[in-house]
């Protein structure tokens, strides 16, 4: 259709690195490892690939996956770094001492890793896959964030995740990366602490006005009224 | 994000009389900061495997550990523990 | 000095997709083992690219380095794919029947990865590093290859590598990945074969008319001479 | 490159009269086709570890062994074994 040109292949469109780079973040290449590649500079995020990929390499040869590992996250570190350093947004600190000692305390672990009880999904029986909610990140973050209730006794096994915020199926493969329930139950057992009868997670992608102003009150409401002392919050 | 929203979500319980610890990763300490959040354990994982690596028993423990050494000891808010450096 | 318009940023200029996979190829970010994406088409290396970081994302969770090994080798495979059909550019094909069983035939180790013994450097004393070999890839491309003499009973552990063609540190890991000397020796312990006194390696990236009109031909006579009759030749 | 040189010399070694095996990876596999390499090894590794991974011992040998057998195997030139599939 168009004249080509010498910047111009009839076959094929030159692509710009800020397209490929953005391409991660909820895009033809959306990988929640490496969205953060989408807001660097076209030459950090150059340097970022090129030294992976150079890891990578090695790692073929050394088997050596914790390398990678750290490789992957001093990345992320650079790649999420504020423009400023970091300072309070907000003007108060809220703190309450834990008012028994933590063996008499009711604790309650609270993960944000979208983590639930297979066929128990917090969006009902047809609730997106973790593939379908990237898709739906826009949705998620407009949306009004849902408590899973896991009960104290719940196998680790049978807990899933979904999450349009990170990779899920680090979760999926081991739902303890984001939610110690497990741990939680030995030290429990060893009698270190005293756990609810009842624990939580939600999805930490979504409206964090509402977040803020409804939600999280709501569900502190509720665990005051269930007696919680102590809530262990997982990020992700 | 979800480092805010936990943060968001530790200053209402704390609001409402209850004493929390919050577990995060190294790449988003800054939106813990940003929200002042009380007491906070810094996990030197990439994200997505903030209490430690898939099937990793050891780490994971270590760092549930800290949290709740953290929810017992802490006497001011801001205390943050960061496990990559030990401090 | 110029003056900025909407595509410019005077603190930092965009680069292209196309710059940023050249310069895999003995560029800013030289990478022996992904230097292909400097041949492929912009969507082909974005491809490429993003598959290997998903991979990785995967790895650091399954600790899988077979997987991620196995998506290397497909990648390079895909980057070096001819644009047509392999077909032969010769017209002939010497062929010469192994004269005796093998295990009386004198067999030769000839590895084209830059193997020598530590000490005996052909490029001499001050021979360059791995890391300056890849910077002298044009001076190798234009010279003459020179063959490293490796006595039989060398041990693994005494050899090292060179060369700006491929990533010599893995040989240097383990020489064995492209010199099985000490498996040739085990076989021959095993009265499987019979070594030659000599074995040999040379460093590939050298000019090619040069290698089949003299340097082969005279490195062909010298083995005569030496009554090797067969040779295992590795590639890299 | 190194294929292609691998494949000049195992031509001329031919011709002089010694029986050579060659041994490549995938990705090269059409260099050697290209020079009509006697007798070939296709093995399924990355560039660089044509033999085996590091340490890898046991393809290492494996490798080996194929080589050796397509020396005293091939009965005529352009005999290829490929191990990735086993042809």
């Amino acid at each position: 259709m168009s004249e080509p040109d010498d910047h111009d292949d009839v076959t094929a469109e030159p692509i710009s690195f800020e397209a490929f780079r953005r391409s991660f973040y909820y895009g033809d290449h959306a990988d929640m490892q490496f969205k953060y590649l989408a807001r660097m500079s076209d030459e950090d995020a150059a340097d970022v690939i090129a030294e992976v990929l150079q890891t990578v390499g090695e790692v073929v040869d050394t088997g050596d996956v914790d390398r990678l590992r750290q490789v992957v996250t001093d990345a992320q570190i650079r790649g999420y770094e504020p423009d400023e350093p970091a300072a309070p947004t907000v003007e108060d600190a809220p703190f309450t001492p834990l008012s028994t000692p933590l063996v008499d305390a009711r604790l309650a672990l609270l993960s944000a890793g979208g983590v639930f009880v297979q066929g128990d999904d917090p969006m009902g029986p047809d609730g997106p896959t973790q593939d379908q909610a990237l898709d739906l990140i826009q949705e998620f973050l407009r949306g009004k964030a849902t408590l899973s209730e896991i009960p104290a006794d719940t196998s680790v096994d049978a807990l899933t995740a979904r999450h349009p915020g990170y990779d899920a199926r680090t979760a999926q493969r081991d739902p303890q990366t984001v939610f110690p329930l497990g741990h939680l139950r030995a030290l429990a057992d060893e009698g270190r602490v005293r756990l609810a009868d009842t624990h939580y997670a939600f999805t930490g992608a979504t409206s964090q006005r509402r977040l803020e102003k409804q939600t999280a009150p709501a569900w502190a409401e509720h665990m005051a009224a269930r007696e919680v002392d102590a809530v262990f919050l997982v990020a992700t | 994000m979800c480092h805010g929203s936990v943060g968001l979500v530790a200053r209402a319980l704390e609001a409402a009389g209850i004493a929390t610890v919050s577990v995060g990763v190294r790449a988003f300490l800054h939106r813990f900061v940003e929200l002042q959040v009380p007491r906070a354990v810094i996990t030197p994982h990439p994200m997505g495997r903030t209490i430690g690596s898939v099937d990793d028993r050891v780490t994971q423990r270590r760092v549930v550990d800290a949290g709740l050494s953290l929810l017992e000891g802490a006497s001011a808010p801001g205390t943050f523990v960061d496990l990559a450096t030990g401090q």
